[in-house]
């Protein structure tokens, strides 16, 4: 009797797939090259890291001096990144759902959906500024279309790679009473990737307020300006300041990030 | 007429394991029928074959007389409205409300999502959630977050949503595994009561077999994903229902 | 050829970028160098006992000085060139930063640069010990106002009050250069134009009508020229010439190592300038030259940056 | 009977508590304002459509002449992001680990790992940057230092947000064998949000792939620089191909992330 | 020895739900008792608080007379190690396979995790999992994924995990909810031979009142969170388990 059961004891291991020793042969290969490449050698890092505090401590301590200025500068770069990242959020939810396995009503517009968000992350933010300035002009709008267009290329991705984790369970639950795929969508899909989406959301909003350098390219200002202007003036203790308060406010993102999930987790 | 028609259904899992094997059997409206089996005979892949969440290797299914084998999704929608389910693991939204996840068995009918949220819902359906909550017995839970309930209570949510629904036919997978003696039995008449004075049809897994004695008309069972017993509750002896359970086999770790 | 193979293997992939250009114009450059290259050994060996600190590899890098782009990805032959004029093996950082170039030398991680003449005020600011040696002179190079064709805008009187596109806080020829014209003029900057710093996206901004005004570098104007044709844009002003670009020393060098350099990078300026010239589109050097560069030349750029207000501490 | 139990039924809305107000009326006014700001006419749209599609055409055709060097650049760079990714990710888990509500040892370790992590994810890249250069010198060691970074900033938070919504029952079956935290996570933490982790590590090695640009920072090259080339010198066309090229990698690693996910999710 | 005593213990939730209230009782070593109990009369909130998930209001809980009722998770650690759990709902590592997550039981004994991760695990190990899946008749589905199982599988999978733990004390949450009555039996016997032999002690939830008097020497009945009922198998008339259901409980609707 043991040993018939014996019998059907698993294999410590199992021979992988041809394609998954493939794939582990490429990436330890160019794992290894990446390596050679990086040239480690630690003969200079020691005075290298006596330089490194040499360099921290001049920025040491935070000069507060244009505070006032500087903060007006984070709160127009926030206003701007809460509506581009409020608009992004809204679309990717529904582009999202275009573009996951289990929701999307076609494979070929799921497979397009995914494309067309992958490309929207791949164009580089300074040809999106190029883009919007050309159609809509130089300014905070241009800036709030940049930052539309990054959040859809971040979010929609979050969110339909969280989609396709949702168990699927209560959905069947739902599709069973003759719910409409819009149905089953608002009523499971939602609440049950509720806490990721804000999570993720949030993160958007974040985000965007640190790659604020782009409003600077639209002429919107903000804070991007503010610190590469520090850093060309080797200002430090400056630049110090703006990080510290951008610091600040991505940390209360993440608290309020933090609260409201903490409800609906 | 037949309420749901199952040809030769035939289910072979993409490892190999075979489910079931070409079971047939009908279902008259009106009837209440119940379906035993040992752990792993297939019962809860019939109903999924039944509902439309997998679909057969090979075989028919059909509900009123309509074949739903294979139809898309958008073409069965309208037929599930009328087949109502309770799922062995209950399957709640669980960081919602007892009283939405109840109001949502209402989609079918109502498809605009608004209308069966629980702020806009009509008062006519809040109502009605209400009275199909009291009748497992949890109206006064109805505002708790569904994850916050006991196991049997969770089963009566289940319970709930399907009577929400109004179904034609209603599938059972084990609606009383959790529940207490009294509220089991309590199920139980309730879901023979419909069947009774709606003439609706039922078909329910259980694995009581002396409730199934009591209630079921007619008693289907499956061995290893075949069909071994179809007949009146009259003509079934106690030894036929343990050879259910043993027959062909020997010992525990055989049964798949 | 020695060094140069040496510093191929250590940078494997740079090679990749590059191989098939230095194939192909190696040749010559090395043929017309030959003579050179053998009286320079003669005196080297000569002073073989002040060599002694002299580094066995020199760490270059280019900050991606404007105009000269190009030499960021394709440094290969400038580099051989260099390695065979000097007889030193070369690393080559294309570096996209002149903040980080000028730190980079500040914690001594490199011992020459190739900057702009902004950057080198900068870099001299930090680091104060660090000069200039070779200067490369360009026919032209300085900053240009361009106004639309069919704007009213003649004279720096009349772009009073309009918006201004500039490049990035610091650019030598995007706004430093712009800036110290201006003030010159006796304008004062904050309250009679609006100055946009738009970076890459000045020039769409500029013919999109977004601004009035454009305040670049003259070959900005050209390249417009080529792209859209004569009869749109005019040239409002032009600035004089900017200082040179140059190559900056770090002072851990030693000096007389400096100077060997200085005078082998004057004597095979061609060849060297060839070896810019092959990568791309650098047809302003092709009138360009080494001259010997000296702190001094970099006064006006100092004055532009204080009364810019972009004073360092 | 039914009026007894109608008692129960949930009220429409509940009075939200007075900070949810507060929350929403602060978000709706920065919003506004924001809204405000952008200052959206359309009068210039159209022409600036017109323009749009004038500068958009001026990319087209991709310029494929410089393709070999192009591709090079991308090997390169891809070599070095794949191992920059590697570390940050090796190192984003156990970080996730001390920083999320259910696994950390520590409520106040907890704090101090999502601040760092926070603070790793603000401080720019042009600090790391020049911090790397440095210590460690110019190349593509500071460059991979930078990405590792860059990666711990991202997917320790995300990692973290994930392990804190894995359902809290098989953990509990797993503690009640009387298994250690480590077993738990292991065991529990780990296989279970195992399909997000591959979604949030792939992603992250095309974000490095994406930001390629620090390594033309740091002086690693890389395509960074050859795109940044192509616009300061307005090769338009040349640029285009770049991105065709980083969207080909980009799609690339996406199918892979959805072949792993598809067996383990 | 008492390897389980529960001292008034009260337990309210948040919003203010009263699970259980001043519930005591005493389980001697080597003893087999059952729980009894309606839905929601806090069972499972009972055993929540001996294994430590969830902390009593009042009340202490002793486990072998060492008290555990508030101890920190890290001293807790070595004596939840000689408690073997079957929770209500499986709770399976549902994306790994059936072998690894009774291999997991062992995780108590063994704390380097590679000794109890399959393709590392002892050749002892590896056999005892196996002895323990052949119990509950599983062996020929070592090799499958835990959620490619049917509910009761998944539910025996569980059970099986709880014997790889060779746990002193046994808390079973209805462990035979979702068995066939064949297996149901064959469990509820493996059980209580376990206490036989070994001495072991076992506490059980059912809600099948039948197997409740036929296995448990002693039984133990909550009433919406009060000790109803706590005898010897001998002393309790079937009148006594109706009114543990009925008593006090006019309607359904009144189930707490
Ligand atoms: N996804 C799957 N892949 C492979 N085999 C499966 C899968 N789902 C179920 N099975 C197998 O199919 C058989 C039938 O399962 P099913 O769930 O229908 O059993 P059941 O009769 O409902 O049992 P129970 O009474 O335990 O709920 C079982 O042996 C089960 O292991
Ligand atoms: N997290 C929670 N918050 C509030 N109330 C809860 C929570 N968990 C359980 N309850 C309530 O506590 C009571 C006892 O629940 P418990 O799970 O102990 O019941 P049980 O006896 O196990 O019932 P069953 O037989 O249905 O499993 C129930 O009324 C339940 O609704
Ligand atoms: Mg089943
Ligand atoms: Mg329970």
């Amino acid at each position: 009797m043991t040993n018939k059961s014996l019998q059907h004891m698993p294999p410590r291991f199992r021979l992988p797939k041809i394609i998954t020793v493939a794939g582990i042969i490429v990436f330890i290969s160019l794992f290894a090259l990446g390596m050679t490449h990086a040239n480690i050698s630690f003969d200079r890092v020691f005075t290298g890291i006596a330089n490194m505090f040499h360099f921290l401590w001049s920025a040491f301590p935070p000069d507060p001096s244009r505070i006032s200025a500087i903060s007006g500068a984070m709160y127009e770069t926030f206003q701007i990144a809460l509506v581009g990242t409020t608009f992004g959020v809204l679309l990717s939810l529904p582009i999202a759902l275009l573009a996951s396995r289990n929701t999307s009503p076609h494979s070929i517009i799921r497979v397009v959906t995914r494309g067309l968000v992958s490309t929207l992350r791949t164009v580089p933010d300074l040809i999106w500024a190029l883009i919007f300035v050309i159609s809509v002009g130089l300014g905070p709008l241009a800036g709030i279309l940049t930052i539309i267009v990054d959040t859809i290329g971040f979010c929609a991705r979050f969110f339909s790679e969280r989609i396709e984790e949702i168990q699927k369970g209560p959905s069947q639950a739902l599709e069973s009473t003759g719910a409409t795929k819009l149905g089953v969508i608002s009523g499971s899909i939602i609440p049950l990737g509720f806490p990721s989406f804000v999570a993720t959301s949030l993160f958007a909003v974040e985000k965007s307020i640190r790659s604020a350098v782009i409003l600077g390219l639209v002429g919107a200002g903000g804070i991007g300006v503010e610190l590469s202007t520090a850093f060309t003036v080797r200002r430090y203790d400056e630049a110090l300041m703006i990080v510290i308060l951008i610091l600040v406010v991505v940390i209360a993102v993440e608290q309020i990030s933090s609260a409201i999930r903490k409800k609906v987790i | 007429m037949n309420a749901l028609s199952v040809r030769e259904v035939t289910k072979t899992f993409k490892d190999g394991t075979n489910a079931l094997e070409k079971v047939s059997f009908d279902i008259k409206t009106g009837e209440g029928v119940v379906l035993l089996g040992h752990n792993g005979s297939g019962k809860s892949t019939m109903f999924k074959c039944i509902s439309g969440f997998e679909t057969p290797t090979s075989g028919e299914i059909f509900i009123n007389n309509q074949e739903i084998t294979r139809l898309s999704d958008r073409r069965y929608r309208p037929l599930r409205k009328n087949i109502g389910m309770v799922f062995q693991n209950f399957h709640l939204i669980y960081n919602l409300s007892v009283f939405q996840n109840v109001l949502f068995g209402a989609m079918g009918q109502n498809r605009n999502f608004l209308k069966v949220s629980a702020p806009f819902a009509s008062k006519l359906l809040r109502e009605k959630a209400m009275a199909c909550l009291d009748r497992v017995g949890l109206a006064h839970l109805a505002s708790r977050r569904s994850d916050q309930l006991s196991g049997g209570q969770q089963q009566r949510v289940a319970i709930a949503r399907m009577l929400m629904q109004d179904p034609e036919l209603i599938l059972a997978d084990e609606p009383i595994a959790s529940l207490d003696p009294k509220a089991g039995r309590e199920v139980m008449e309730l879901l023979w009561e419909i069947v009774d004075e709606r003439k609706l049809t039922v078909l329910c897994i259980l694995h009581q077999t002396e409730i199934a004695m009591e209630f079921g008309e007619r008693l289907i069972g499956l061995n290893k994903g075949r069909l071994v017993l179809d007949d009146e509750k009259n003509n079934i002896s106690k030894n036929d229902l343990n050879s259910l359970y043993y027959d062909g086999i020997e010992e525990l770790s055989d049964v798949q | 050829g020695e060094e140069g193979e040496n510093a191929g293997a250590e940078n494997g992939s740079d090679n990749n970028n590059s191989s098939s250009n230095v194939a192909a114009e190696n040749e010559d450059n090395n043929s017309s160098n030959d003579s050179e290259n053998n009286t320079a050994n003669e005196e080297n060996e000569t002073a073989e006992a002040d060599r002694e600190d002299w580094p066995e590899t020199l760490r270059f890098a280019d900050t991606g000085v404007e105009g000269m782009e190009e030499l960021q990805r394709e440094f290969g032959p400038f580099k051989e060139t260099l390695e065979d004029v000097l007889d030193i093996e070369v690393e080559f950082f294309a570096v996209t930063d002149r903040i980080i170039g000028a730190t980079a030398l500040e914690y001594d991680q490199v011992d020459m640069l190739l900057a702009g003449p902004s950057e080198y005020v900068q870099i001299n600011n930090t680091v104060p010990e660090s000069y200039p040696f070779v200067g490369i002179e360009r026919s032209e190079y300085h900053a240009a106002f361009i106004v639309h064709e069919d704007s009213e805008y003649e004279t720096l009187d009349d772009i009073v009050g309009t918006s201004i596109a500039m490049k990035d806080a610091g650019s030598t020829s995007g706004h430093i250069g712009p800036s110290s014209i201006l003030i010159e003029e006796g304008y004062d900057l904050d309250n009679d134009f609006d100055i946009q710093l738009l970076d890459s996206v000045r020039i769409e901004a500029f013919k999109n009508h977004e601004v009035d005004v454009l305040a670049t570098g003259i070959k900005d104007y050209y390249e417009m020229v080529e792209e859209d044709g004569e009869g749109h844009y005019r040239l409002l002003h032009e600035g004089p010439p900017l200082p040179n670009d140059a190559f900056v020393a770090s002072p851990e060098l030693p000096e007389d190592f400096v100077e060997e350099v200085q005078t082998l990078m004057l004597e095979n300026q061609e060849d060297i300038l060839d070896s810019i010239l092959v990568t791309g589109e650098n047809d302003k050097y092709i009138e360009a030259g080494f001259v010997s560069a000296e702190d001094a030349d970099y006064d006006s750029m100092r004055r532009a940056y204080e009364t810019l207000g972009l004073d360092f501490e």
